[in-house]
């Protein structure tokens, strides 16, 4: 592909890299690219990606692994597209989405990415686990299979997969019976949202996963659906309509807000900590939800909630979006995105970092790890904490 | 130059817990498995891609297997194949021999330069099957290659040994090699590419095209058995306090000499 | 194996070196008509003494050491001309220490001009520094290198006025430190120990600059901006006299622009006013439009068009898409006030030669001592010949601004070839003694103030 | 070309000449005012087409719909009294030219909302009250080729509508629209009000917003909460030009459950924003503006008002901030509508 052919050819120039993408909730620093704050190159900005693309496809670079790598390590986090103060804004993840979707037709992503989309082909998941294996999460928890109750609980793969994220799934699911909720789940069933592999720039991969969930949700005469994950969350909104898939989509913890404002849900129980709220990409700055999942915190009795500097449309991503969850070209610093973010929450005084967002909660819990602040900062997922509150152990 | 990529298709077993024997006592269960293309041919066909791409001339992928196995024929075809041949054969009772007796049947009608091969399969994984098509068509090979480059009329090519000896040789073509992982990074094959791929042209033989027929097809080994290995000693789960559980751990490991 | 890149992997790590044509295709632009020229290297030094050792190795090899803070000069004047290393110094960003008393902050230099303000609005709210036009990416360090100003130009200077304190990296590899800080003092004054001062202004060709102590201000609880027009651009220089007279503006700025329509012609002020209360406001308000201004409303050659609390940022930065081309440089020159009606006009000329929608701003800097001129031309990154239009144009303002006895703001190589053109012949032989002396190999930021 | 409809006579043979007699800013009894305005009728200087913040209020005192305030602007005019400096005018005049291209025209065929040159607050039109409308200029860069042009009253330049607004109105009828619902009432008023009064044809039915709004509410009724919030409303100059209209927004606070605070300058009392009258050239305009704002704001407040119910955007950005820093919300009126059924107001602060 030439410049020419690529979809943004005509405005991709109009990036002037003044830097304005980087900024978090105000210009407290220039750190809140994910990928520049790892790397602090100015490659690595999402001016610095705009112009390495346009080079690119204009000839004047080749590609290298170092180039995919650089496209590869933004996590579609949308701080950029936020921030930028100019009119083309609306676009520039969508220019680098068209790059490496370029990088994908010709085959030529990092090998992470490439087993990532492999295993997406061949398994419905990124970790290339068997699909006959998706449903084990819920072993044990009398969730009902879906057959028509009011709620779809779609749990996506790291809930159902990951040892962190099948706990989640599991408490929130046992939260849901708490309420009362009528709802079921896909099991074995239940393929790949597509989310990442959309902004991973498998376009058509993407088409097909959502083609394929549309017709079975339908199939299934799904209305409502509730997701795990910010990340099913925002496809399911804001992309499966294009598929004919009009579906009620909500996060789990805009149904807990609701459940828990109506009295549906009793939290009486408590979660004494002071609690600092990091918020996900996929629910905060591209569904703009800043207020459900503080809500829930809020209402919570005994916790006493503290912001980080940077939060809502300001919040430093975990380094997990665009797949890094998985094809980590973020990790391995004390600059890697989730390791920062642990110390600004840490920096509040907080004793516990809510997620909500198994992408985020595997990332940071990580980074806890890494930077040896286990016995300072857990984390958690809100729907642990109310599961705690409610009295699910 | 006109090359032969020679590729099958395997069960992903990535999970051993999932792999069970089937009643027969042949086979494994396939019906919960996922399918896909030989790690090792996968490489050969990335290489046998480069080499074109370079040099010019054609590729054509062969396949020995029944219709399911089309699919790893469509993604050579999406990789850069120009024409993709499947002998339609259940071969899960056969062994090398038997199918390198098919494929240098259908080799030797067809014109070519260079002949590549995974240098072993993730199922039965033998690695015996390019040196026997070596020898059948009476052409020279190498096996295990880890670097290839090819100029005309000849290959330069590195074989990887124990402990990481490299081998180097030149040989002239036509020849045939076994590619060992690691030559190359195999690119991806987008979705959109598999789908172009399905509008391709896929040349099914029968066994009698070339020639052959069931009967004249006699394994010179035959599989008996299959089994699982026995279960060992029940693995122990070190737990306590992180010190506690390091010392235990040092202690397993003296203890069994490892230092 | 390159024995540099080795030697730069052993001074700062592997992950802050590049010598892949990624980092060296990024680093080999400025963001304005420049022709880029790509560096060998692309260095993310930590610290002081990490710096030290790359200019000692820069020395040993005679490889050119060029630093860049936000790099956002337009000028050019990080692009590596002779190769070398681009040293990018953002991540030196720690404010190191903020005086509240003595109202002074000691930075790195990669802090950005946003990060101080929004350091200085979250814990001393009652201090400002003083901000320029440029994305708030733009550096402290680098935005006095250049002699910069910002929005507290017309009570206070240029930035360069209010370094109180440097911590340089001479181009021979020592540390030097300059002001109060060099006895052990706090860095709370630069006088009045013996001149020393070889680093502002010289574009990184004398040191890099590590450490800078930077003058705050008093920041009142209400800050606002007010504006005027007039249709006469002979009535801009006693407007400004007259509103200095007043010692209650602390930003006045006149511009003139094609597009939009509405500013095409007639020149704009924009006057920052600052006060603790509505009282105190509303006296300043008095005096600068009713006692100072009201004449021009009532002749009806000045009209008020009110008064917005609160100050926005310019954001320059949308300047770049005016031609939805991505590109923009201005010339800026220090003129007399005096010139701004010819200023206007010549630069409107030059402008419509080059089939470019004219911008002109003249800042004002201190009690009308002078202003900043600039004269700006977007241009279509996506297309050659208005990037040539651009530069013709440019080079054009440079003769302009010189011609009108003005002095080139952070020249390019073209302008500080006029300069030099023009420089006193003993100061120009002095500043090649000086450079001689301190970069005896020539290896800081090369092609830039060269003395032939 | 057009001329303003004036008739002398009604001014002659007026008993009330309430059109200068209740002007809120100039102090004139019945005698000076029949003088004046004759004066002015017949071209000759008056030290109203001076001192006039142009507040266009007269229009609607008026007994009988005679336009002394079209009138006054005419002859600011014609005896070069500019109420405002010459720049101010130039600017004004210069902000109407249209720069960034033509208009795309979507043929509408039935009705549709005219944004005029607010396009960039298409937010405000969101929601059930709005759903299923066409709207006709919704792109901020092609906006001023919808500019009614109405504006220029305040800058003493009627030749300036009379040259520029015949082909605004084409390009609104290019549109194929029966009944174009304005979004803000100059826009009404230009078409029903200014367009006859001169002459000029409009070929298309204007609907005022509130009409609409009111309408659509009682459409909605069923879902309407009432608000129960004291407010005071902004009337905007242009509002004078329908004054037929204005019942309308008691209408929908009575809809809304709105308590409409009463105040001293309300309804044909309403003061101006003060925004025209500050930049005026006469001496002491700054302050005189900043007088009538805190006599507004403080009537407000008084009255207990915790709303202030904007019409106009020009209101709303002269005195939004003003009058939220008095502890009054300041909000549109179609997104205090949106608050009564169950919507979140898109530019509620």
């Amino acid at each position: 592909m030439t410049l020419t052919d690529y979809k943004y050819g005509d405005v991709i120039h109009r990036c002037f890299r003044c830097g304005y993408c980087k900024f978090p909730i105000n210009w407290m620093d220039v750190n809140n690219c994910p990928a520049y704050a790892r790397f602090r190159m100015e490659t690595y900005s999402c001016g610095g990606r705009l112009w390495l693309t346009r080079a690119w496809l204009e000839g004047e670079i080749e590609w290298s692994d170092h180039l995919a790598d650089i496209l590869y390590s933004c996590t579609a986090c949308k701080n950029c597209e936020v921030k930028c103060p100019l009119s083309f804004n609306i676009d520039i993840l969508n220019m680098m989405i068209a790059a490496k979707g370029e990088m994908v037709e010709r085959g030529e992503v990092p090998s992470p990415v490439k087993e990532f989309l492999e295993n997406i082909q061949r398994q419905g998941n990124p970790y290339g686990t068997s699909r006959a294996k998706r449903g084990e999460w819920m072993e044990g928890t009398g969730i009902e299979a879906y057959q028509g109750q009011e709620f779809l609980y779609y749990v996506g793969c790291v809930g159902s997969y990951d040892t962190r994220g099948q706990e989640t799934a599991r408490i929130l699911g046992k939260v849901l019976q708490k309420a009362g909720v009528s709802f079921g789940v896909l099991g074995n069933d239940e393929n790949c949202d597509g989310n990442e592999v959309k902004n991973l720039g498998e376009e058509t991969l993407f088409e097909m996963l959502a083609e394929e969930n549309v017709a079975q949700f339908q199939g299934l005469g799904v209305q409502k659906i509730v997701t795990l994950s910010p990340h099913s969350y925002n496809t399911m909104k804001n992309d499966y309509p294009g598929f004919n898939g009009e579906f009620e989509v909500s996060h789990y913890t805009q149904l807990l807000q609701g459940l828990i404002r109506d009295g549906g849900l009793d939290v009486s129980g408590g979660y004494n900590a002071t609690v600092t709220y990091h918020d996900p990409c996929f629910l905060g700055r591209w569904n703009e939800e800043y207020n459900a999942p503080r809500a829930v915190l809020k209402s919570t009795p005994g916790v006493q909630l503290v912001e980080m500097a940077r939060n809502k449309d300001g919040a430093l991503c975990c380094g997990g979006g665009g797949g890094n969850f998985y094809i980590d070209l973020l990790g391995g610093s004390a600059d890697s995105p989730a390791r920062r973010r642990v110390r600004e929450a840490c920096e509040t005084g907080a004793n516990v970092l809510a997620v909500a967002c198994p992408n985020c909660l595997t990332m940071l819990e990580d980074a806890v790890k890494a930077e040896g602040l286990e016995d300072k900062l857990a984390v958690k997922d809100i729907a642990e904490i109310v599961g705690e509150a409610c009295g699910i152990k | 130059m006109d090359i032969i990529a020679c590729i099958k298709r395997v069960p992903d077993t990535s999970e051993a817990d999932f792999i069970k024997i089937d009643p027969a006592q042949r086979d494994i269960e396939k019906d919960r498995l996922a399918f896909k293309i030989n790690n090792w041919d996968e490489y050969a066909l990335e290489a046998a891609v480069q080499l074109k791409e370079k040099l010019g001339g054609t590729l054509t992928a062969i396949t020995v297997g029944p219709e399911d196995w089309n699919e790893v024929l469509r993604r050579a075809l999406a990789m850069g194949a120009d024409n993709a041949i499947r002998i339609d054969r259940d071969v899960s009772a056969d062994d090398a021999y038997t199918v390198a007796v098919i494929l240098e049947r259908v080799i030797q009608r067809l014109s070519y330069d260079l002949v590549l091969f995974g240098a072993q399969s993730e199922d039965f994984g033998s690695g015996q099957l390019g040196a026997m098509v070596a020898e059948m068509l009476g052409i020279p090979h190498a096996t295990l290659v880890t670097v290839l480059e090819a100029e005309e009329g000849k290959v330069h090519t590195q074989r990887e040994l124990e402990a990481g000896t490299l081998q180097s040789y030149t040989i002239e073509l036509p020849a045939l090699l076994t590619v060992h992982t690691g030559i190359n990074q195999p690119r991806y094959i987008s979705l959109r590419g598999i789908r172009s791929a399905m509008q391709k042209e896929l040349q099914v033989m029968a066994l009698d095209d070339p020639g052959l027929s069931p009967e004249t097809l006699v394994p010179m080994v035959k599989l008996e058995k299959l089994e699982l290995p026995p279960k060992g000693k029940e693995a122990e789960l070190i737990a306590g306090a992180p010190e506690e559980a390091a010392e235990r751990l040092a202690k397993i490991l003296k203890d069994a000499g490892i230092f | 194996m390159d024995s540099v890149y080795q030697a730069l992997v052993d001074i700062v790590g592997q992950e802050h070196v590049s010598n892949r044509q990624e980092e060296l295709f990024i680093y080999s632009y400025d963001l304005g008509t420049t022709e880029p020229h790509r560096p060998d290297y692309a260095v993310i030094p930590r610290t002081t003494e990490e710096i030290q050792e790359i200019v000692k190795l820069a020395n040993k090899e005679k490889v050119p050491v060029v630093p860049l803070g936000g790099g956002l000069s337009l000028a050019g004047l990080a692009v590596p001309f002779r190769g070398g290393i681009a040293l990018d110094l953002k991540r030196m960003d720690s404010i190191l220490e903020v005086n509240e008393k003595a109202r002074y902050a000691v930075v790195e230099c990669g802090v950005s001009q946003g990060q101080l303000t929004s350091y200085l609005e979250r814990n001393f709210p009652h201090l400002t520094h003083s901000e320029p036009g440029a994305p708030p990416t733009a550096t402290i360090a680098g935005n006095v290198a250049i002699h910069g100003q910002g929005d507290l130009a017309q009570p206070y200077g240029f930035n360069s006025d209010m370094v109180n304190g440097l911590e340089i990296v001479l181009p021979t590899g020592e540390v030097c430190k300059f002001g109060s800080c060099s006895i052990g003092s706090g860095w709370y004054t630069q006088h009045p120990l013996p001149d020393v001062g070889l680093f502002l202004g010289w574009s990184g060709t004398t040191g890099i600059i590590t450490k800078v102590s930077i003058r705050l201000f008093p920041s009142k609880k209400i800050r606002g901006v007010g504006q005027f027009v007039v249709e006469d651009e002979e009535l801009v220089p006693e407007i400004m006299y007259k509103l200095t007279h007043t010692q209650m503006t602390e930003d006045v700025i006149a511009f003139s622009q094609a597009i939009p329509p509405f500013a095409s012609g007639l020149q704009h002020f924009t006057i920052n006013i600052v006060a603790d209360s509505e009282k105190e406001l509303e006296f300043k308000h008095e005096i600068v439009w009713d006692d100072t201004l009201g004449e021009y409303i009532r002749s009806g050659a000045g009209g008020f068009l009110g008064f917005r609390s609160g100050l926005q940022r310019p954001q320059v930065s949308k300047t770049s898409d005016w031609r939805k081309g991505g590109g923009f440089e201005y010339v800026g020159a220090i003129m007399p006030v005096e010139t701004y009606p010819e200023c206007y006009r010549r630069g409107r000329d030059i402008s419509e030669r080059h089939d470019i929608p004219y911008t002109v701003l003249g800042r004002c800097i201190g009690a009308a001592h002078a202003m900043m001129f600039s004269w700006t031309y977007a241009f279509n990154r996506a297309d050659p010949e208005t990037i040539r239009q651009a530069r013709e144009a440019l080079h054009e303002t440079d003769d302009l601004a010189l011609e009108l006895h003005g002095t080139i703001w952070k020249p390019g190589l073209y302008g500080q070839k006029l300069v030099m053109e023009r420089l006193d012949p003993n100061t120009l032989n002095l500043m090649k003694k000086i450079k001689q002396m301190l970069d005896p190999n020539g290896i800081m930021n090369p092609g830039n103030w060269e003395v032939s | 070309m057009y001329e303003l409809k004036f008739n002398e006579d009604e001014c002659l043979s007026c008993t009330t000449q309430d059109c200068l007699t209740r002007c809120q800013y100039m102090d004139i009894d019945r005698d000076t005012a029949k003088a004046e305005i004759l004066k002015i009728a017949h071209g000759e200087d008056s030290f109203v087409l001076h001192d006039c913040v142009t507040c266009y209020a007269c229009e609607e005192y008026c007994p009988v719909n005679n336009h002394p305030f079209y009138l006054i602007v005419e002859k600011q005019e014609e005896l070069d009294v500019p109420p405002l400096p010459r720049p101010l005018i130039r600017r004004g005049i210069q902000t109407g030219i249209p720069f960034r291209g033509e208009p795309d025209i979507e043929e509408i065929n039935g009705q549709a909302l005219d944004m005029g040159v607010f396009s960039d607050l298409m937010y405000l039109i969101q929601g059930r009250l709005f759903e299923g409308l066409p709207v006709i200029s919704q792109d901020p860069r092609k906006m001023f080729h919808y500019f009614c042009q109405l504006m220029y009253l305040h800058y003493g330049r009627t030749s300036v509508i009379k040259e520029r607004l015949p082909g605004i109105i084409q390009t609104i009828a290019k549109h194929n629209v029966t009944e174009v619902i304005c979004f803000h009432d100059e826009c009404y008023g230009t078409y029903t009000s200014y367009c006859p009064a001169v002459g000029i044809d409009v070929p298309f039915k204007a609907v005022h917003l509130f009409e609409f709004l009111y309408n659509r509410l009682n459409e909605l009724k069923d879902d309407i909460n009432p608000i129960n919030l004291k407010v005071a409303y902004q009337r905007p100059c242009s509002s004078r030009l329908s004054s037929d209209k204005h019942h309308f927004v008691r209408g929908i606070f009575e809809l809304i459950g709105a308590e409409n605070v009463e105040r001293e300058y309300v309804d044909e009392n309403a003061l101006c924003c003060g925004g025209t009258i500050q930049g005026q050239r006469r001496e002491g305009s700054r302050k005189r503006a900043a007088d009538v704002q805190k006599r507004n704001i403080e009537d407000m407040k008084n009255a207990g008002a915790e709303v202030c119910v904007f019409n106009c955007p020009a209101c709303y950005t002269t005195l939004g901030s003003m009058v939220a820093k008095n502890g009054i919300r300041p909000v549109f009126m179609s997104d205090l509508c949106r608050l009564a059924i169950g919507e979140k107001p898109a530019g509620w602060r």
